[in-house]
C-alpha cells in the first residue's frame, strides 16, 4: 500500500510541476483534484474543530449557552439565500467587523507602536542605561544611530500631511531608502526559504521515492 | 485641496503642549505610588531562612495573581552559600503546601500567576542550598481580589485617548467644511488610469482581495477599495472578476459590486458570478487564479489585501501575460515581491489610507490626520527619547536622565 | 432597519472590546467573541462549499470548456467530506479521530493534499529565480538599493561570501559579507520594520476607528446614502 | 492530448520505472566529478549571460530547466562546507544548555508539510539536544498539521543510538497535546490553564491522566517555550500573547522569509534566540553536532543562491547594455519612486 500512495504522491508532485512548461490536461487534472480536495479539507477541519469542538461541545460538555449567540449570528448568515431577507446576513458581518476592529486596534497598538516605541529609547554611544561610553565596536554604534535614524526617517516617509518637499522631502527619501533596504533583506531572505522549499521536493522525488540519494 | 498654513500649525502645537502636560501628570501619578520598601535590615534570627515573607494581591488583575515578596536570607551574599529560593503555596484553612517556583539567589520576590479570586492562600519561602532547605517562613493569609479598573495601563489609555481624539477632532474638523491637506500617493492616482487601460482593450479587471477572511483589517480595507472600483466598473460596463479564497469574503463581494451597479442605476448588468468562491487551500486558489490569468488575460490586476507566499506567483503571472499591475498589502514579507514585480504598490499604511484618500470625503481624511497625530507623536519619543538617553550617558544631567527614563515608562505595558 | 443596525452593532462591540482590555473583569471577552467568529465562520462555509458545487455543476451541465475536470473537482470535495464529516473507510467508529492514521481522510491528505500543495508551494522557487532574470530591474535608485541589499543577504547566507570576502583585515570584520549581513539585519532591516511596523499600527488603529464610527461602511455594501 | 504531450507523458512514465527498478543502492559522485559539474554550470551561466546581453531573452522554460537541474545534481555531490555560526543562533544554544535537567520545554509546531523543508530539520535537531539534556518536552500546535511534523521529528530523534537507550516514555518524559484551533487566543487561554485548552492529548488520555503535566496550570511551570512558525498564528502572536503578557522565556525557529520580521523582537530580548530558514538549521546542527538534513541540503541551497545572483546580474546587465537604450520612453515606471508630484 505504501508503494502505491508514493507513486500517486510522485505522480501528483510531476503534475504540478508540468505546469512550468504549459497549462496541460494532466496539470488540469491535479489542479482540480487539489481545489476539490482542499475545499473538502478545510470544511472538515472547521467542521470538527469549530462547529463540533468549540459549539457543540462547548454547549453541552461546559454549558457556556452563549455560543448560541455565535450560531445565531452563523444561522443569519446563511439566510443571505433567501430572497427577500437576504439583507439580515449584514448583521453577523456587521458584529464581526466590530469584533476584530475592537481586538485589532489594541493588539496592534500596545504590540506594534508602545513596545517598538519603548525599544528605540538607546542611548547612541553606549551599550546600555549606566554603561560607559564608547566601549562597543564601531559597527554596533554605527548601527544604533542608523536604527534611530532609520525608524524616523521611514516614518517621515509615511507622514501624510506634508508634502515631500524641501528637508522634509529629503528625510523622506532617506526613509524610503532604509525601507526599501529591509525590503532587500527580506527579498533575499525569501529567495532563500523557497529554494529550500524546492529542495524539499526534489529529496522527495530523488530521495523517497527514486531512492537514488543517500 | 490646500490646508491654510496657520491653522495647521496651531492644531500641533495644541496637540504638543496637551500631549506634555497630560505626560507631566501621569509622571507625578507614578512617582507618588512607586513604593519604596525601606526595612531595617536586622539580622535573621534564623540564620539561612529569608525574613519578612509578604504576600500581596496583585493589583489591577482579574484576582489570578499575587505577588511573593521577601527579605534576602543573610547567606545571600557573594559566597554564594546558597543556589536559591523556593516558593510554596497552600490554600489558608488546609495545610498541604505545594511548590509553585523557584527563583534565583539575590531575587526576593515570585509572581504567582494561577491563584483563583476570592480563595484564600498562605505563602512560604525557603532558601535552598544544594538540595537541602531551611525552615519555611510563612507570609499572612490573602485572598486575591479583582480590580476594577486596571491602573497599570494609564499611559496605554492616556495616549489611546489622544490619538483616537485626535482621529475624532480631525474627522469632526473635516465635517464642518474644513479643507484638509494630503500628500499624493503615487499607487492610487494610477488606479484609474488602469481601470482606463481596461476600457480601452475590452479585456476583464481581475480584483484578488487577498486570501485571508473578513477577520483581517487588510480585507476589509481591499473591499473598501473594490466599492471605489466597482462604481467605475458599473458606469463602464467593464467585465470584472473577482475569485475569492474565503465564503464570507465572497458574499461581502457581491454585497459591495451589486451596491454599485444599482447606484449606477444598471442593477440587470450585475451578476452574482462575477465574484466566485475557489477554495480556501492557500495554493489551490492560486492555482486556479493562475488558469484564470493564462486564459483570460486581464488587461489589469489589482491585489489589495493580506497576502503570503503567493504574491510572487500572481505578481509573476500577471507580468508574463502583460496586465497593469496595482498592488497593496500589509505583509513585510510580501512587499518587497510586489514593489519588484508590479507596476504600482501601496505600502503597509497606505493600504489603509486608500479607502479615506480615494473618498476624498472630509470625514475619511479626518482619520488620516489622526494617524499622522500618532507618527508624530512617535516620532518625538524617539527623538526625545534617544537625544535624552544620549545626553544622560555623556554629561549625565538630570534632566536628561528623568526624560530618558520618563519616556521608557510611558511606552512600557505592565501587566 | 437595514442601516442602522448593523452600524449600532459594529459600534457597540467595537467600543466594548476596546474598553475590555483596561477593567479586568472582562478582560476576556476579546477570547469569547472570538469564538462566536469560528462559529459564524463554519456556517460561511456551508455557503462556500455551496457556491463551489453549483459553479461547477453548471460547467458540467453546459459543456463549458475543461467541464470533465470539474466532476473531479467535485468528486474530490465530495469524497473528502464523507471520509471527513463521516469518517468512512475510518478504523475507528464515528468518535474516532478524523486523521486517525489509516484513515482514508489521512491518506488522501499524505498521498494527495500534501504533495500537491508542498510542490505548488515549491513553484516559488522557479518563479524566483525567473522573476530575478526578467522582471527585476533596478530602473531607478530605490531599486537599485533593493537589489544590492538582497545581494549582501544572498551572498552572506552562503559559503561563497566567506571565500570572497574572508580577506578583508580582522579589525573591518563589519565589512566581511557574512558580518555585513547580520549587520543589515539587525541595523537597516530592524529600522525599515520598525517603521512599517509603527505605520501599519497606526492605520489599523485609523482604520478600525473609521468602521467603528460607522464613517467606513462599504463593506455592509451601502455606499454614503 | 495532442500527440506532443502523449509522447512527453510516456516518456516521463519510462524514465521513472528506470530510475524506480533499475538503480538499486544510490549515486555518489567523487569530490573530482562534483568540481567537474560545478565548471559545467558554470559555463552554462556564462554562455546565459554572453547571449542574453547580445540581445537574446531566455524564455521562463529555460531558467526553470537550469534551475531544476542545478539544485538536483548537488545531492550526489560530495563538496565540504564550512558554515559560520551566527550569534542569534548560538544565544538559543546557550539557551537551552542552561536549562537544568527535568525542566519543562513547551515546543509548538505552528507550522504545515509546505514548510517543512526548512523547519522539520530544526524540530529534529532541537528534539535530539532536549532529549540528550534530560528535557522534558510537551509538544503541541496552533496549525492543524503541526502534532503530526512533530510526531515525525520524535520517530527521527528516537532513531538516534544514545537517545533509544534512555527508552524515554511517553506521559513522563514526552507529551504531545495534539492541535487547538483559535489561534492567538489558545495561547492567552494558556496563560491562565492549559488544562482549559487541552482537555486531551493528541491521543486522547485526559490531560489529569498525563503525570508529566498533571501538576502544570499554565505558563509559570514552563521554563522554556521554542516556537517553530511558517506563518500565522506563529511567533509573533507568542511574542505579543505569551512574552508580552506572560513574560515566558521564547525561541524561534522561522522560514526564511519570516525571518527578518523577527530581528526587532530579538533585539528587544522578548526572544532569546531565532533559527532562519535552511541555514539556521544547518548553524544549529553544527552548534549541536548532529549532521542532519540542513547541513545536506545546504550545498543545493548555496547552488540555488548563486543562480538567483547570477540571474539578477544577468538580468541588470542586459538591461543596462540592451534593453534600457531602447525604452529610454517606456511609461511604465514602478510605484517605487514616489516623484513628489504638485497637488
Amino acid at each position: 500500500m505504501e508503494v502505491f500512495g508514493l507513486w500517486l504522491a510522485a505522480f501528483f508532485t510531476l503534475g504540478i510541476i508540468s505546469f512550468l512548461y504549459k497549462d496541460n490536461p494532466w496539470y488540469k487534472f491535479s489542479e482540480a483534484v487539489f481545489i476539490g480536495i482542499s475545499a473538502g479539507y478545510w470544511f472538515v477541519v472547521s467542521f470538527w474543530d469549530n462547529l463540533y469542538a468549540k459549539f457543540y461541545l462547548g454547549v453541552t460538555a461546559n454549558d457556556d449557552y452563549m455560543l448560541f449567540v455565535g450560531a445565531v449570528l452563523g444561522a443569519m448568515m446563511i439566510l443571505r439565500l433567501a430572497p427577500n431577507i437576504g439583507w439580515i446576513s449584514r448583521w453577523p458581518l456587521a458584529f464581526v467587523v466590530g469584533a476584530i476592529s475592537g481586538f485589532y486596534l489594541m493588539n496592534y497598538f500596545s504590540s506594534n507602536v508602545m513596545k517598538q516605541v519603548q525599544n528605540s529609547v538607546i542611548p547612541l554611544f553606549s551599550a546600555d542605561y549606566g554603561q560607559s561610553m564608547f566601549t562597543e565596536s564601531f559597527g554596533t554604534i554605527a548601527g544604533k544611530i542608523v536604527i534611530a535614524a532609520g525608524t524616523f526617517t521611514g516614518l517621515i516617509y509615511f507622514f501624510f500631511s506634508k508634502e515631500h518637499k524641501g528637508a522634509f522631502g529629503g528625510a523622506a527619501k532617506v526613509g524610503i531608502w532604509v525601507i526599501m533596504i529591509t525590503f532587500g533583506a527580506s527579498f533575499g531572505y525569501t529567495v532563500m526559504s523557497r529554494m529550500s522549499l524546492l529542495i524539499g521536493r526534489m529529496d522527495f522525488l530523488f530521495g523517497q521515492w527514486l531512492g537514488m540519494i543517500k | 485641496m490646500d490646508c491654510t498654513g496657520k491653522s495647521q500649525k496651531y492644531t500641533y502645537i495644541a496637540i504638543l503642549t496637551l500631549f506634555l502636560s497630560l505626560l507631566l501628570i501621569i509622571s507625578s501619578a507614578n512617582a507618588v505610588n512607586s513604593e519604596v520598601l525601606v526595612e531595617d535590615t536586622t539580622s535573621a534570627f534564623i540564620p539561612n531562612a529569608p525574613t519578612y515573607v509578604t504576600a500581596t494581591d496583585y493589583k489591577y488583575d482579574r484576582g489570578e495573581s499575587a505577588i511573593v515578596k521577601w527579605q534576602l536570607s543573610s547567606d545571600d551574599n557573594s559566597t554564594g552559600k546558597i543556589t536559591g529560593y523556593e516558593i510554596f503555596r497552600s490554600e489558608a484553612d488546609a495545610d498541604n503546601f505545594v511548590s509553585i517556583g523557584v527563583v534565583l539567589p539575590g531575587e526576593n520576590s515570585f509572581r504567582d500567576k494561577s491563584t483563583e479570586n476570592g480563595v484564600s492562600y498562605i505563602y512560604g519561602v525557603v532558601t535552598l542550598y544544594n538540595g537541602r532547605t531551611s525552615q519555611m517562613v510563612l507570609s499572612e493569609p490573602i485572598t486575591p481580589g479583582t480590580e476594577i479598573v486596571n491602573w497599570n495601563l494609564l499611559n496605554l489609555f492616556i495616549i489611546g485617548l489622544l490619538i483616537a481624539g485626535s482621529v475624532i477632532f480631525f474627522i469632526t474638523h473635516a465635517k464642518r467644511g474644513k479643507k484638509l491637506f494630503i500628500r499624493k500617493i503615487a499607487g492610487l492616482e494610477a488606479i484609474d488610469e488602469a481601470i482606463g487601460r481596461a476600457t480601452e482593450m475590452g479585456r476583464p479587471i481581475l480584483f484578488i482581495p487577498g486570501i485571508n477572511d473578513m477577520d483581517d483589517v487588510q480585507t476589509i480595507a481591499g473591499i473598501t477599495l473594490l466599492g471605489r472600483v466597482a462604481k467605475v466598473v458599473a458606469d463602464y460596463d467593464i467585465k470584472i472578476n473577482m475569485p475569492v479564497a474565503r465564503s464570507i469574503v465572497m458574499t461581502v463581494g457581491r454585497e459591495t459590486i451589486k451596491e454599485a451597479y444599482v447606484s449606477a442605476g444598471r442593477p440587470d448588468a450585475y451578476s452574482d458570478d462575477m465574484v466566485h468562491y475557489i477554495t480556501d487551500e492557500q495554493f489551490g486558489y492560486v492555482a486556479a487564479v493562475d488558469g484564470i490569468m493564462v486564459r483570460e488575460k486581464p488587461a489589469t490586476c489589482f491585489y489589495l489585501g493580506a497576502f503570503f507566499a503567493e504574491s510572487l506567483i500572481l505578481a509573476e503571472t500577471g507580468n508574463s501575460v502583460g496586465a497593469i499591475q496595482i498592488a497593496g498589502t500589509a505583509m513585510p514579507a510580501q512587499l518587497p515581491f510586489f514593489v519588484a514585480a508590479c507596476d504600482y504598490t501601496l505600502i503597509g499604511e497606505e493600504l489603509f489610507a486608500a479607502s479615506a484618500y480615494l473618498s476624498n470625503e472630509p470625514k475619511q481624511l479626518g482619520s488620516l490626520k489622526g494617524q499622522d497625530v500618532g507618527k508624530f507623536m512617535a516620532m518625538m519619543a524617539i527623538a526625545l527619547g534617544v537625544f535624552g538617553a544620549t545626553i544622560a550617558e555623556a554629561w549625565g544631567g538630570s534632566f536628561f536622565i528623568w526624560l530618558d527614563e520618563f519616556m521608557h515608562r510611558l511606552f512600557t505595558i505592565t501587566n | 432597519m437595514k442601516k442602522q443596525v448593523p452600524l449600532t452593532i459594529t459600534f457597540i462591540v467595537g467600543v466594548v472590546l476596546i474598553l475590555s482590555v483596561f477593567f479586568p473583569p472582562v478582560e476576556t471577552w476579546g477570547e469569547d467573541f472570538s469564538l462566536f467568529f469560528d462559529i459564524i465562520a463554519v456556517f460561511a462555509f456551508f455557503l462556500g462549499g455551496g457556491n463551489l458545487i453549483r459553479v461547477h455543476t453548471e460547467r458540467i451541465a453546459k459543456k463549458k470548456k475543461d467541464w470533465g475536470f470539474s466532476i473531479i473537482t467535485i468528486l474530490g470535495f465530495l469524497i473528502m467530506l464523507a471520509a471527513g464529516l463521516f469518517k468512512l473507510w475510518n478504523p475507528g467508529d464515528i468518535s474516532a479521530d478524523v486523521a486517525a492514521t489509516g484513515s482514508l481522510f489521512q491518506l488522501l491528505y499524505d498521498w494527495m493534499f500534501n504533495p500537491l500543495g508542498a510542490t505548488m508551494y515549491s513553484l516559488l522557487a522557479f518563479y524566483v529565480a525567473s522573476a530575478s532574470y526578467r522582471a527585476f530591474r533596478a530602473k531607478n535608485r530605490d531599486a537599485t538599493i533593493l537589489l544590492i541589499a538582497a545581494f549582501i543577504i544572498l551572498l552572506g547566507r552562503t559559503p561563497l561570501g566567506m571565500y570572497a570576502t574572508g580577506w578583508i583585515p580582522e579589525s573591518f570584520s563589519v565589512l566581511q559579507i557574512p558580518n555585513l549581513a547580520i549587520w543589515v539585519m539587525t541595523s537597516p532591516n530592524l529600522a525599515g520594520q520598525r517603521a512599517i511596523m509603527i505605520g501599519i499600527a497606526l492605520g489599523v488603529v485609523a482604520m478600525s476607528l473609521r468602521l467603528i464610527l460607522g464613517v467606513e461602511r462599504t463593506y455592509l455594501g451601502m455606499d454614503i446614502d | 492530448m495532442n500527440k506532443k504531450e502523449l509522447v512527453a507523458v510516456i516518456i516521463i512514465v519510462a524514465l521513472s520505472l528506470i530510475f524506480y527498478f533499475g538503480i538499486k543502492q544510490p549515486i555518489v559522485f567523487s569530490s573530482t566529478v562534483s568540481y567537474i559539474i560545478t565548471a559545467l554550470i558554470g559555463l552554462v551561466l556564462l554562455y546565459i549571460f554572453i547571449r542574453t546581453v547580445g540581445g537574446k531573452i531566455f524564455g521562463r522554460r529555460t531558467v526553470f530547466l537550469f534551475v531544476g537541474i542545478a539544485v538536483v545534481l548537488p545531492f550526489f555531490m560530495t563538496i565540504k562546507q564550512p558554515i559560520k555560526s551566527s550569534p542569534e543562533v548560538k544565544s538559543l544554544y546557550d539557551a537551552v544548555l542552561a536549562l537544568k535537567p527535568d525542566s519543562k520545554v513547551l515546543v509548538s509546531f505552528d507550522y504545515d508539510p509546505p514548510s517543512a523543508p526548512e523547519l522539520q530539520p530544526m524540530a529534529e535537531s532541537f528534539f535530539m539536544l532536549c532529549f540528550e539534556r534530560d528535557l522534558k518536552l510537551i509538544i503541541m500546535g496552533l496549525w492543524p498539521q503541526g502534532p503530526q511534523q512533530a510526531e515525525m521529528a520524535l520517530q527521527r530523534a528516537f532513531l538516534e543510538p544514545d537517545i533509544a537507550a534512555k527508552n524515554l516514555k511517553y506521559g513522563v518524559d514526552y507529551v504531545n497535546l495534539g492541535f487547538q484551533t483559535g489561534n492567538e487566543f489558545v495561547i492567552q487561554r494558556m496563560g491562565s490553564s492549559f488544562k482549559s485548552m487541552f482537555q486531551t492529548d493528541y491521543y486522547g488520555t485526559p490531560y489529569d491522566d498525563i503525570p508529566l503535566i498533571r501538576n502544570v496550570t499554565n505558563f509559570s511551570n514552563i521554563d522554556f517555550v521554542f516556537n517553530l512558525s511558517a506563518g500565522y498564528p506563529g511567533t509573533v502572536e507568542w511574542v505579543q500573547v505569551a512574552v508580552d503578557r506572560y513574560g515566558v522565556k521564547l525561541g524561534a525557529g522561522n522560514t526564511a522569509v519570516q525571518a527578518p520580521q523577527m530581528y526587532p523582537y530579538l533585539r528587544a530580548g522578548q526572544l532569546v534566540g531565532l533559527l532562519g530558514g535552511l541555514n539556521g538549521a544547518a548553524e544549529f546542527e553544527k552548534a549541536t553536532n548532529i549532521i542532519g538534513k540542513g547541513t545536506k541540503f545546504m550545498v543545493s541551497q548555496s547552488f540555488a543562491h548563486v543562480i538567483v545572483i547570477a540571474f539578477i546580474i544577468i538580468g541588470n546587465a542586459a538591461y543596462f547594455l540592451g534593453e534600457k537604450r531602447r525604452e529610454e520612453n517606456k511609461p511604465n515606471q514602478t510605484g517605487m519612486n514616489n516623484q513628489p508630484g504638485a497637488n
